[in-house]
Parts: structure tokens; sequence; C-alpha cells
């Protein structure tokens, strides 16, 4: 055991956490394990401790006990650990001497139905952690410089829109689009669903506005295809189509704005497979509603070219089905559904529209009134009911479905269908998440941080989401989310310097033998021989505290700070014989 | 029985005919059911007041002038009362009992009615059943 | 702080101190600037410090505000002034000047420590606004344990000293002498360059739906306060009660759209969160009473959102809950019971229940203050007072006039991450505009896109 | 105050004790109701078709009547009537085309214009001679008489054209019993249908209908069910003794017009009030309430 000062003034604070810990773990019970805990001088409850009262109380407890380390058990550290460690630290004790231990995800959530059992896991949680508290070094956090310029991973609607507000403030911002063209999904749209504004016009308007902004360097036909670095100081590789060499940039922080692709009409066997050439996606309808589309703004069957009459819009196609497609629900496809067939029927006033749904989702501002306008204005009947089968009938397209309110099957010659099918997460959306190193969800959308209070940061800091690479949304929220992620990168950008966590690995250069194990264990590529001494180097900056290296490291050389292997031994003694462990302090 | 739905039929003369007699559009029921949630007399109705209205949305009049529903209704005024959307269901199915007597007659043979009740009945009673189930 | 007499002023007010308020505030704030955070009640959070559990990962709301809550509380840059209302605005962008009246609390919060003791012997109890009327307060108060600043304020309609002339318990017990009675409201004039307005929603009056209790029938409450019932920190401590004898329902109604999608008689629109809470609200009842059963009758299920979907499929396939399509058309009182009248529009059939309890999700519907706000700033509100955005698919928080931006549901109806988004993206636009100014002072304002 | 009166059909036949309560109990407070002349039938049903001009024309015709004898309001005890007799004039009120023809059609010397105002008994009593009045009057009063107020469809529906009361939680003549004297009972039911005219050719269908009621009322504690529209008087009467049948548990529970009770409470002779030609005689339950005490049964 080194013989460093210890940590022998120790408070302990259990939180209730409303019933959320409390209403399952016996706190006077777990309050009395360690009212004669050796070095534990204070042990109180407080039904938020992360309120302001809580953490008064523990800002005062420091003070009143002159307490040298803290144990706050509570929620999960990724909940609150910054808070507490900034609240102790405000009272003049060093932050890394404070310690969380979970008592409630780990504990009072997972052993809601056995109180019995959680309250004795809790003593022995908070145990491990007092132990471990008792070892932490009082740690210095450092700082590191922040390159003042963002680049923006896609150039849709979502990218445009956050290089712009991130460049309206004077940072330089690199655009990078895989497509020789900027505008993504919005460039194939017709119009949008509130007032049938021209998608044209809109997406024509920001191109304006981004091309006024001499911060932006637009590089299309290119791709991000590696990213080093951390935030503040990313270095990414961009390989333009057709050039040998990619070109390497210097960025602080990253905007993912990769967009999303379309269910393939080929996976909906019942609904004709995409062999039925009348059978559309509702990107293809878009194409034939835009007046610079392939049909100059004419709907047209892809057949024999003739304008329809009966067109029947099928939602949910691929959406809201756990067996066979994706689970969620595409969120847009309701009100673009509702506008392509009020369109239609402006196109052909004789012309009937029908829509297939399950539960119409006209949310948000404006949206019940749009769709309402379409049953009584265009007088689109909606049929309650999932479209069973979809087949071809000589010239016609049949479709076989239910009209739940009334209790029948209902059949439909149509001349043309088009189906809503799936928003889902482009292609390789996992290979960018892998090289970004950022986390996915099952489906490939990428994960926010928060999915209440931190909807467009990442979990890797310096990386932030916009539009529907995150999940399927429409082009307002969109547009919220993008200016948010510029916020983001504006407030990073304020500064100068970052501070970065002191909670990382270092290696002994007593015990390191060079043997290099770790250099290709480590996932941030932090570490490097050093050049001509036989040990290992840590890159403080890139390291993010892990401890892979430390797993493989013969020689037990690399460390990581406040989880040395005598800590984690100590913790794990105190565990299996607590009492042998007491009386050791 | 699978039923064909088509532009010919959503938009036949008989459709246009009960908006036109009911003066109600058919289309602005997105069927919220609360007509059907309170209605009185539902009980007694081989079709909800939803139903009805959805039958004429589908074009489906035949079997709306079929079912028992129409002949149900007292015309509380209870479903128009609470409508979200203000369609005056009492009227269309005024509409509906109307045409349906057009088509086949009327609905009430004073002749089969119980004589002893009859002379019972107070007078705004047979006035607004014979107004109701007679042209 | 010497600048040209013309030279725009890079503070931001934000009016509202909601989750919306906040985020705003702390990115603004984050990034070095200035800003004055006004709010109307005595202390910050919002609906959302109201909140049990947040769908769809039923995070407990408390646990992740109140890191929020207190960080805007002690933020070096925000400038907090709460129990105040902005009364007047002039000026223009980069040299807004805003009234802002703070009421008198009768307390000198400088001087207060937030003890509780003044709280603990006061002896007037009224109904709680907080707990929507389930719970009860003192005339001296905070509006939860956790209040950011956790000050108390009196409240001068129920306090026996005020109404009676007698008691001044709160006086005798406070140990720093810091109760005054005779406090006055304080006037306060502010300059900014730029405004934020995210001053939430207010829910649809029950007493408006008659055919549903017109808030007649004790046991059928609003969602808001079905969520005082879920709360821990709420009047029964999470425990699910009815209101009107304090025994727990066993069978529970949800009815959505309650003054929502109603043209005629309502709210034409929908309100977006209610399918959510109420899945949720379905949900935590089932875990809270095991052996009760918790009825759904909506329109259309609106779960559109990340996890949303598999959110919904959870409270019916693992929880349970029945699902029942179609508008309720009555509810009513039948001895104990409550009585509801709907329909199974599925099944053709009209459907009773004799409840415990109904919980209708009523409508969001702007605040009052909304629409004044905009006409002393000269931006536009839509036919029911929500806020206009400039261009709702190019600039949705921005508004008609330059420098005044918007966010939450002040804007209309929307969930937490869309919020929290909107009131980032409207931080954004501020952002651009200060650091335009500081890198050309001598422009007075710069355009925004 | 001085009212033309349109009685209506049926109160000149099946429900004179009802009219005849009416006049009385009016003319007790002072309230002078002068029968219109020549009124005729209001059609029983408001036309609901868009093609009515002509259904339009019987109705109207009382209107027209009242205007030219130089009246100002139509005073209407028979709740139907006045539902049919008031959306009428709404009616012509909101659409001028009409009127035209309709005033084409009757040819009268002066153009009915509308100025006619339709009110409900229930309206004058309580808002023109007021519920105080009312309660100076009431003497010997009801005595507690645990009375349940209903009031249907006609008094209520549609709210914007009725305007007499809020059509969910109605409160005008709970609030006239009670300054009479009444207990008046709250109960859900009061402005559910009894089945109107479907008792004509489905009393099965009016039998639930009329059962939700009387039996909500029943448990509500009430011994009188009160009402002002002879349809929905004879559906709730009449049909107990088919419910009584049918539910054996079924307790049967009188049905009164409102002014029956008005006289009674006002002291009055109930001798032409008809009582005898309920089904479910209220004398026993009034009785027992000490109601009908001093007053001999005809």
């Amino acid at each position: 055991m080194p013989a460093k000062a210890k940590a022998h003034r120790i408070g302990l604070f259990v939180c209730h956490c409303g019933l959320n810990i409390a209403g399952t773990v016996d706190i006077p019970q777990v309050l009395d394990a360690f009212r004669d805990e050796p070095g534990v001088l204070v042990s109180v409850d407080y039904k938020y401790m992360c309120s302001e009262p809580g953490q008064e109380l523990i800002r005062r407890k420091i003070a009143e006990e002159k307490l040298d380390g803290v144990v706050v058990a509570a929620c999960s550290p990724t909940m609150h650990e910054a808070t507490f460690r900034r609240n102790a630290e405000s009272a003049g004790l060093n932050p890394y001497r404070v310690e969380i231990a979970n008592i409630r995800e780990q504990v009072s959530w997972v052993h809601a139905k056995d109180p019995d059992a959680a309250t004795r896991k809790a003593i022995e949680v908070i145990r491990t952690i007092i132990e471990k508290v008792r070892y932490d070094e009082e740690l210095l956090p450092f700082t590191l410089p922040v390159v003042r310029r963002a680049l923006v991973i896609g150039g849709g609607i979502a990218g445009i829109q956050a290089a712009l507000d991130i460049a309206a403030a004077g940072f330089p911002v690199l655009l990078v689009e895989r497509e020789a063209r900027l505008g993504g999904r919005m460039a194939q749209l017709s119009g949008t669903y509130f007032n049938f504004e021209s998608a044209g016009d809109l997406l024509a308007q920001k191109l304006e506005a981004l091309r006024a902004r001499p911060e932006i360097t637009v590089l299309t036909e290119s791709e991000v295809e590696s990213l080093n670095g951390y935030v503040g100081n990313f270095t990414v590789r961009i390989r333009r189509r057709g050039e040998d060499q990619p070109r390497e940039e210097s960025v602080g922080a990253i905007v993912v704005a990769t967009g999303f692709d379309l269910y393939p009409l080929e996976r909906l066997p019942e609904y004709g497979a995409g062999a039925v050439p009348d059978v559309i996606s509702g990107l293809e309808m878009e194409a034939m509603l835009r007046p610079d589309g392939p049909t100059g703004g004419r709907i047209l069957r892809p057949s024999d070219g003739r304008p329809p009459r009966e067109v029947v819009f099928v939602q949910c196609a691929g959406s809201r089905d756990p067996q066979h497609a994706m689970p969620y629900c595409s969120k847009i496809c309701c009100m673009y559904t509702a506008k392509q067939a009020r369109l239609f029927r402006r196109q052909c006033p004789d012309g009937q529209a029908y829509v297939f749904y399950i539960d119409i989702r006209s949310g948000g501002k404006g949206a019940e009134e749009f769709v309402q306008a379409a049953m009584e204005e265009e007088r689109v009947l909606y049929l309650r009911g999932k479209v069973s089968r979809i087949f071809r009938d000589g010239d016609k397209v049949m479709v076989w479905g239910a009209d739940t309110l009334s209790g029948q099957q209902v059949e439909i010659a149509a001349d043309l269908v088009v189906l809503a099918t799936a928003v889902v997460p482009r292609q390789d959306a996992r290979e960018l998440a892998q090289r970004l190193r950022v986390g996915t969800d099952m489906h490939g959308f990428f994960n926010e941080a928060h999915p209440k209070l931190r909807p467009v940061e990442s979990l890797t800091a310096g990386i932030y989401l916009a539009g529907a690479a995150q999940g399927p949304k429409d082009i307002p929220e969109t547009l919220s989310q993008a200016g948010a992620a510029a916020a983001k990168v504006l407030s990073l950008f304020s500064r100068h310097e970052l501070v970065q966590e002191p909670t990382i690995a270092w290696v002994d250069p007593e015990l390191c033998s060079a043997c290099q194990l770790c250099v290709p264990a480590c996932p941030y590529e932090a570490r490097r021989p050093h050049p001509w001494k036989p040990v290992v180097t840590v890159n403080a900056a890139l390291c993010q505290g892990c401890g892979a290296c430390a797993m493989v490291c013969p020689n037990k050389a690399s460390k990581l700070r406040n989880y040395t292997p005598e800590q984690v031994l100590a913790m794990v003694d105190v565990l299996f014989a607590p009492a042998k462990a007491q009386e050791g302090t | 029985m699978r039923v064909t739905i088509s532009v010919e039929q959503v938009r036949s003369e008989w459709v246009r005919r009960i908006e036109e007699v009911s003066g109600q559009d058919v289309m602005a029921c997105y069927h919220c059911g609360k007509c059907s949630a309170g209605c009185p007399a539902a009980e007694a109705m081989d079709l909800l007041p939803n139903q009805i209205i959805r039958l004429v949305q589908l074009g489906q009049v035949e079997r709306a002038l079929e079912s028992q529903t129409i002949w149900y209704c007292a015309a509380c005024q209870t479903c128009y009362a609470r409508c979200p959307k203000g369609v005056d269901l009492p009227r269309l199915m005024e509409a509906l009992r109307e045409l349906a007597m057009q088509k086949r007659g009327d609905h009430l043979e004073i002749a089969r009615l119980d004589v002893q009740a009859l002379a019972e009945f107070p007078q705004q009673a047979f006035i607004a059943g014979f107004r109701k189930y007679t042209t | 702080m010497e600048r040209p007499a013309r030279a725009p002023i890079a503070h931001a007010l934000v009016i509202g101190a909601g989750i919306a308020g906040m985020q705003a505030a702390l990115d603004i704030a984050n990034s070095g600037y200035p800003v004055t955070l006004v709010e109307k009640l005595p202390s910050i959070g919002g609906r959302m410090a109201q909140l049990s559990e947040t769908f769809p990962t039923l995070d407990c709301a408390q646990c992740i505000l109140t890191p929020r809550t207190v960080e805007v509380g002690r933020h070096p840059n925000i400038h907090l002034i709460t129990y105040a209302e902005v009364e007047d605005i002039q000026g223009e962008p980069g040299h807004f000047r805003a009234r802002i009246r703070r009421r008198a609390a009768g307390v000198r919060w400088d001087i207060c420590t937030g003890c509780g003791a003044c709280i603990e012997k006061c002896p007037t109890r009224v109904p709680s606004d907080f707990d929507m009327g389930l719970g009860r307060r003192k005339a001296i108060y905070t509006l939860s344990p956790q209040a950011v600043p956790n000050k108390p304020v009196i409240d001068k309609e129920h306090c026996r000293y005020f109404t009676q002339g007698k008691c001044r318990v709160c006086e005798k017990v406070c140990p720093t002498g810091a109760i005054a009675y005779d406090q006055e409201d304080e006037l306060l004039e502010i300059e900014a360059g730029a405004i934020i307005l995210a001053t939430g929603y207010e829910l649809y009056d029950v007493t408006r739906l008659g055919e549903y209790g017109a808030g007649q029938v004790p046991d059928v409450i609003s969602g808001l306060a079905f969520e005082r019932l879920l709360s821990a920190s709420g009047p029964t401590a999470g425990k699910i009660r009815r209101p009107s004898d304090g025994r727990e329902p066993k069978e529970v109604v949800f009815v959505q759209c309650a003054g929502s999608r109603d043209p005629e008689k309502a709210m034409p629109y929908c309100s977006t969160i209610c399918c959510m809470y109420t899945a949720k609200h379905a949900m935590l009842y089932r875990h809270r009473v095991p052996d009760g059963q918790a009825y759904v009758f909506y329109i259309d299920i609106r779960t559109a959102g990340r996890r949303y979907e598999e959110f919904l499929q959870r409270a019916v396939e693992e929880d349970r809950v029945l699902y029942l399509r179609g508008k309720v058309s009555r509810i009513f009182r039948d001895g104990e019971k409550v009585v509801v009248w709907g329909a199974d529009t599925l099944s053709g059939q009209q459907v009773e229940i004799a409840a415990d309890m109904v919980v209708l999700a009523t409508a969001i519907v702007p605040r009052p203050e909304t629409r004044r706000l905009a006409e002393m700033l000269g931006i536009e509100v839509d036919a029911h007072g929500f806020l206009r955005e400039a261009n709702p698919n190019l600039a949705p928080v921005s508004t008609c006039r330059p420098g005044v931006f918007i966010a939450g549901t002040a804007v209309g109806p929307r969930d937490i991450p869309e919020t929290v988004a909107q009131a980032s993206a409207a931080a954004a636009k501020v952002l651009s505009l200060f650091a335009r100014w500081q890198l050309e002072p001598e422009v007075e304002y710069a355009g925004q896109s | 105050m001085r009212y033309f009166y349109f009685p209506g059909c049926t109160l000149e036949t099946k429900a004179v004790g009802f009219n005849r309560s009416a006049k009385e109990a009016a003319g007790a407070l002072g309230v002078e109701l002068v029968t219109l002349p020549e009124w005729n039938c209001c059609g029983a049903t408001f036309p609901l078709s868009t093609d009515n001009v002509l259904d339009l024309a019987g109705p109207a015709r009382n209107l027209v009547s009242t205007a030219e004898a130089g009246g100002d309001t139509l005073a209407v005890a028979c709740a139907t009537c006045f539902n049919v007799l008031r959306r009428t004039n709404h009616f012509l009120r909101k659409h001028p085309d009409t009127l035209e023809k309709l005033n084409a059609f009757l040819e009268r010397p002066q153009p009915y214009a509308g100025q006619v105002e339709v009110r409900h008994l229930l309206d004058i009593f309580v808002h023109d001679v007021g519920l105080e009045a009312i309660r100076r009057r009431a003497v010997p009063g009801l005595g507690g008489l645990r009375v349940a107020a209903y009031y249907g469809c006609m008094l209520l529906r549609p709210a914007d054209e009725i305007a007499l009361d809020d059509p969910e939680r109605p409160g005008i003549m709970d609030a006239l019993l009670a300054a009479l004297g009444a207990e008046v009972v709250d109960y859900p039911h009061r402005g559910e249908c009894c089945g109107a005219y479907l008792t004509v050719k489905s009393p099965e269908a009016s039998m639930p209908m009329s059962y939700r009621i009387l039996s909500a009322a029943g448990r509500a504690g009430a011994q009188v069910l009160a009402t002002a529209c002879p349809l929905c008087q004879f559906n709730l009467d009449w049909l107990q003794a088919r419910l009584r049948q049918q539910y054996a548990s079924y307790q049967p529970l009188p049905v009164m017009y409102f002014t029956q009770l008005m006289g009674l409470a006002f002291g009055l002779d109930p001798a032409g009030y008809g009582f005898e030609q309920h089904y479910v005689d209220p004398r026993p339950a009034l009785a027992q309430a000490g109601v009908l005490g001093g007053i001999r049964s005809p």
C-alpha cells in the first residue's frame, strides 16, 4: 500500500432520490452501518442530494468537519458526478476526492422486488467506494487549446443550417458533402407541408446565404476518411472523389448531419417488392411533384406515363413493424402523405386520393389543421387499416386493405400506389460512427447524450448531431436541432482553452519495459513509444481514462489515476472481508 | 366479404344528395367516435352513429339505408352538442331517413301499431313519430 | 465600460425560466456573455419541475432537472430575477430596454439562508398551485424543497398578518431577521441586445369541459395533477391516491384530446405531448398499483419520436394498458365511481367504465402574458396566442423582429427534447449576433438568416 | 307581467294537468298568461333537412300571430313546443331569404321580422319573477320533498339556439324547485334523452333510455321526478310498468310536471292537475312527504 496521505476525514451523503432509492433501500439502516466506520466522520441523508439544499448540506459539512473526502451514495456517476465534484470544489475540497456510490441504477432500480438484498448491496457498494476515497489522490485538471474551426459532415438542410449559424458568429466552417451538390434530401422534395412553400425556393435561400459567408468552405464529393484527436483538437482526413491524396484538416468541433435513407421497396414483398412499376416510394412521388423534376411537376404513372385518377397512399410501409422491418414510427410520413394527397387532388380535380393509416400522427404546430383540410377540402379518404397486399392486375394496381372503422375488408383498383417507406439511417452510418467514435442505436441512428436534456450532443465531447442522422424528424425540427448543435459549437469556441479531466492513465517509468502491448490496446491512439527512452508515453489530451492499457500491461506500469491496482484490491478486500479491512485502516 | 372502393362510389350521386339534404360535409368527420360514445339510443342500434357516417364517406349509402340505426336516432342532439368538428349528425340521419323512405316507402304502418298503446300516446308523440317515419 | 454610444450591447434577456429559458440562458452564459433571466414564479424550472418521470427513459424529472437549476442558480454569467415580470420593453435590437417588476416577496432574500423555519412554523395552509391543488402549502412558501433560489415568498392573499393584521410567526422564528412585511415591489431597468421569449404553456381550463364534469368531479384530474400524484416529492409522496377519499384507485381511465383536436368547442390543434405522457402515466400507474387496470381513450396514438413507438408498445404489451379508440362523450360521478361513457370504434361498440379515477389530457394552451409580451415587442402571435415564427420551415426560432427569438412551448406544443433543441437554436442566433458585434463593433445590427 | 302563451296540442288534451297547473302557478306569481289567439300545432319536431321551408311555416305562423297581436314574447310551457318554436325563430333570424319566402307564403299584412322572443316558463319564472319572490310565495312549500329535476333534450340542445341553460350542467329547474322548498337530488342523467318518439314504434328502444334516467334518480333518493315535457313525462311514466316486469328490483318513481309541484308549493288546489291520469300515481309519495296534507285528493 502506498504511504501517501490517505483521506481520513470522510463524509458519507446518502440520497433518497425521492422514492427512487428510498422506496427500496432502507436508508436508516444504511446510515447505521457506517455510524462507527473508522475515518467516516459524517453520515447523513437527504431527499434530493443534488438539489440546492442538498448541495448546501454537503458544503456545510465539508467546512464544519474539515472533510478531506466525500462519498455521495446516489444515482449513476454519469448523472451527477460532475455536479457533486464542482460543489465540493467550491467548498474547498479537491474534486477528485469526491466519489459516487451508485445505489440507484445498480441497486434500487434493479432490486426493487427485494428491499432487504438491495439494502445489503447498497451498504456493500458504499463500503467499497469509501475504501476507494481513502486512496484517492488530490488531482489537478489541465488545459488544452481549442482550434476554433468547425467541421460539418453532410450538406443537407441540417448541415447547411449548422454551418450558417456557426459562420454567422465569425468562425470558419468546413462543410463536407458526399454528393456533387449541396441540398441533400431537401433538394429532392417538392414543397413543405405547412403552406406548400417550394422546397427548392427555401433551399435556394439557404444556399444563397451560404455563399454569402466567406467563413464557410464547401467540399463536395468528399468523405471523412478518418478522425483523430479530441475535443478542441481534431485532425480529420477528408478524401475527395478522384483525388489520390486525402487532405488533413484541423478542427475543434464536429457536427454530424448525414441524413437518412428510405427502407428499400424490395424488402416489402407483400407490397410488390419494387417489381410493380406503379408502386413508388414517397421520394419518387416528390420527384414527380417538383416543377424541376423529371415530369415537370406532373404526376404520371411510371408504367405508361399516363396521369393516374385514383391514387392510394400506404403509410407505415416498413415502420411500426418490429416483426418484419423497423419497430419505430418514421414521424414525417403522415404529414408528407397528406401533402402529396392534397397536391395530387389539386392536379387532378376529378381524381380520388385514399390514405391507409394506423394512426394519423399530425402532431406539431398547424399539422392537425393541415390533415383536416386534406379531408375536407381535397376530400381525401382516410382508411384506418394497414394494407395487407398490393399486386398488379392488368393496368391497375390492386390494394387489399381494411377499414377498421366500418369493420370491412376493402379493395381498391388504383392507378398508382405511393408507399410511405420507413426512414432509416444511411447505409454506412455505422461505419462513420465507428470512424468518429460515437455511438449509434440498434438501427444505426446516432445516439444523443441524453434523450431529454442533451438532444444534440453525442457522448463524445466535441461531436454534435443534427437532423435525421439522429432519428426521423421534419424540417423545422431539423433546423432547430442544427441551430442547437451550432450553439454547442459556439459555446466551445467561446473559450480559447479547455479543461481536461486528470483521471487518465500514466506510465510508471520504473516498471515499464517498453513492450508496447498497450499501444494497439489503446482505442484512442493516445500511446506512443518514446522516441529514444525505453518507455511508452501517454498523450494526455487523447487519453479518456478507459483503462484498457492497465489491463494489458504485464508489469502494472500502466496505471489509471485514482484507479490504481492497490486501490482496486483494497476495494475488493473490503467487499469480501469487511471486518479485516476495517482493522487494517 | 371484400368491398370494392372506387372514385365512382365515394363520389356517387347518393353521397352528394345526402350532403345536400343534410347540409353537412361528411368528410369533416374524422372518426373520433364521440357521437357513438354518448348516443343514448346506441343500445338499440345495429351500427354505431360514427359507422353510419363512415358508410356514407365510403359511398356505401345503401348499407347505411339498410341499417336500423337511422330509425333509432331520436334527434336528441347529444352527439351534435359535443362533436369536435361540428358535424350535425341528427341532420345527416334525417337525410338518410328521407332517402330511405323515398326508396322504400314509409317506415311506419299505422295499421300495425298497438291500438291500445295508441290511445295512450300524447299527441306530440304521434306527430313527431309520423314526421320521422313517414313521408 | 466605455463603448461607442451606439455600440450594441452583448447582453441577453431571457424571459421565462422553464427548461427552454434555462437552456437558452446556459448556452449563452457558457459562451461568456451575460444573461438576465426573468421568471414569474419564485423559483425556476417551470413545468418540468412539476413532472414525475420523463418518457421514454423514465428518468426522474427532478434528477435530470436539478443539475440544470443549480447550474443556472450559480452561474456567474446569469443574473437571475425570479418572482418578477417584464412590464415594458422599448428600444431596438442591440439596445432593448426592459422594465422589470420584481414582486415584493416579504422576505429579504439577501439575508435569508433558506433554512425553512418560517415555512415550518407558518400556521396557514392553502391549496398549492404547484401541486395542481392536490396538496397544500403554507402562506410563506417555496415551490418545492429543491427550489432555486431556495428562498420563500409570502402569499399576501392568505398570510394571516396581511389579512388579519396579526400572527408574525415567521418574523419571530426567522434566525436572520429576513422577514420584511413592508417590502415593496422593485422596479429594475435592464438593457439588452437580444431577447429570447420562453414563456411556456398553460393547460386548457377543465371547467370549460362541461361533459367531462367541468372540474366539479374531484376524481377527474388533469394530467399535470397526475404528475404530482406520481411524483415522489408530490402531495402523496408518489402514492396513487384519489382526491375524493384518498383511496388507491383500482381502475383508472385516461382520456386524451380533452380540448385538443376540437375546432368546434375548444382548440383545433393536436397538443403533441399528451399521447406520450398518457402512455407514461398508464405505465407508471401500473407500476405503482400492480393489480390496477389502466384504460386509455384516444383518436390516434401519436407516438412519433425517437423510441416513442417502442415505449407505447411496452405500455400495451408489458403493462397491459387497454387502449380504446374513441373520444369520450361524457364523464359523471355515480356514487363512489366516476363513470366514463366512451366508444370503441374498432369493435363498433359503446363502452362504459365505472372508474375510480379519470385523468384528462387537457390541451396545451399559450399563456395570456405571451400575447402581452408579443404586443410589447411588436412580434406576431397566431390565432390561439402562440408565438409566430419568422418562417416555420426556414427560421423556426426567429421572429419578424430582428434580435427577438423564441423557444419552447410558447411557440407551440412540443416535448422536452424539441424544446431543449429549440432553446439552444435560439441561443445560437443570439451568440452569432453577439460574436458579430464583437468582431465589428461599429455595426449596429447584423442581419440573421 | 303579461305574456302571450302557447299551450300546444298535448297540453290541450293529454296533459291538461300541465296546462292548468302552469297557468295557475303563473297566476299565483302575478304572471298573466294570455293564450295566443289562433295558435296552431308547432309540428312537434324541428325540421332537420335543408329543404324545410314549408315545414317551418307551421311553427312560424305562431310567431307571426304573436307579433300581429302586438306581443314581443311567446311563453311556452311544453319543452318540445318551446324547442321547435325557438329553433324556428332562430333559424328565421339567421336566414333572411327563408324568412322572406315564408312571409310571402303566409300572406299576412305585416311581414314578420324575427322580433318575437320565444321563452320557456322556467325562464320567465326564474328570471322575470325571480327566485326570491318564488321563495316568498312558496307557502306551504314542498317540505323537503326530494325531487330530481329532469331537463331532457328539448330545454338544452342545441345550446347556442336554445340558450336556456348550460347543456352539460343545467340548473335552472333545480334552482326553481329548491326555491319551492324541495330538496333537489343530484343525479347524473338530467340531460339524457328519454327515447322521445322512438316509443311510438319501438318502446324496446326507449325503455333502457328511460330506465337509465329513472333508476339514477331513484338511487339518488328522489321521491319524484320533475319534467317540463309531456313526451318525456309520458315515456318516463308509461314505461315504468314494463320496467317493473323487466327489472325485479325496480322501484316506481312518480313523474310530475314542474308546474304541478309549483301549484302544490303555493298551496293551490290540485284538483285539476290530473294526478289520476299518471301511470305511477304521485299522490302516495306526495302524501308521505306531507305535501298533500290538508288537500283532499280528488
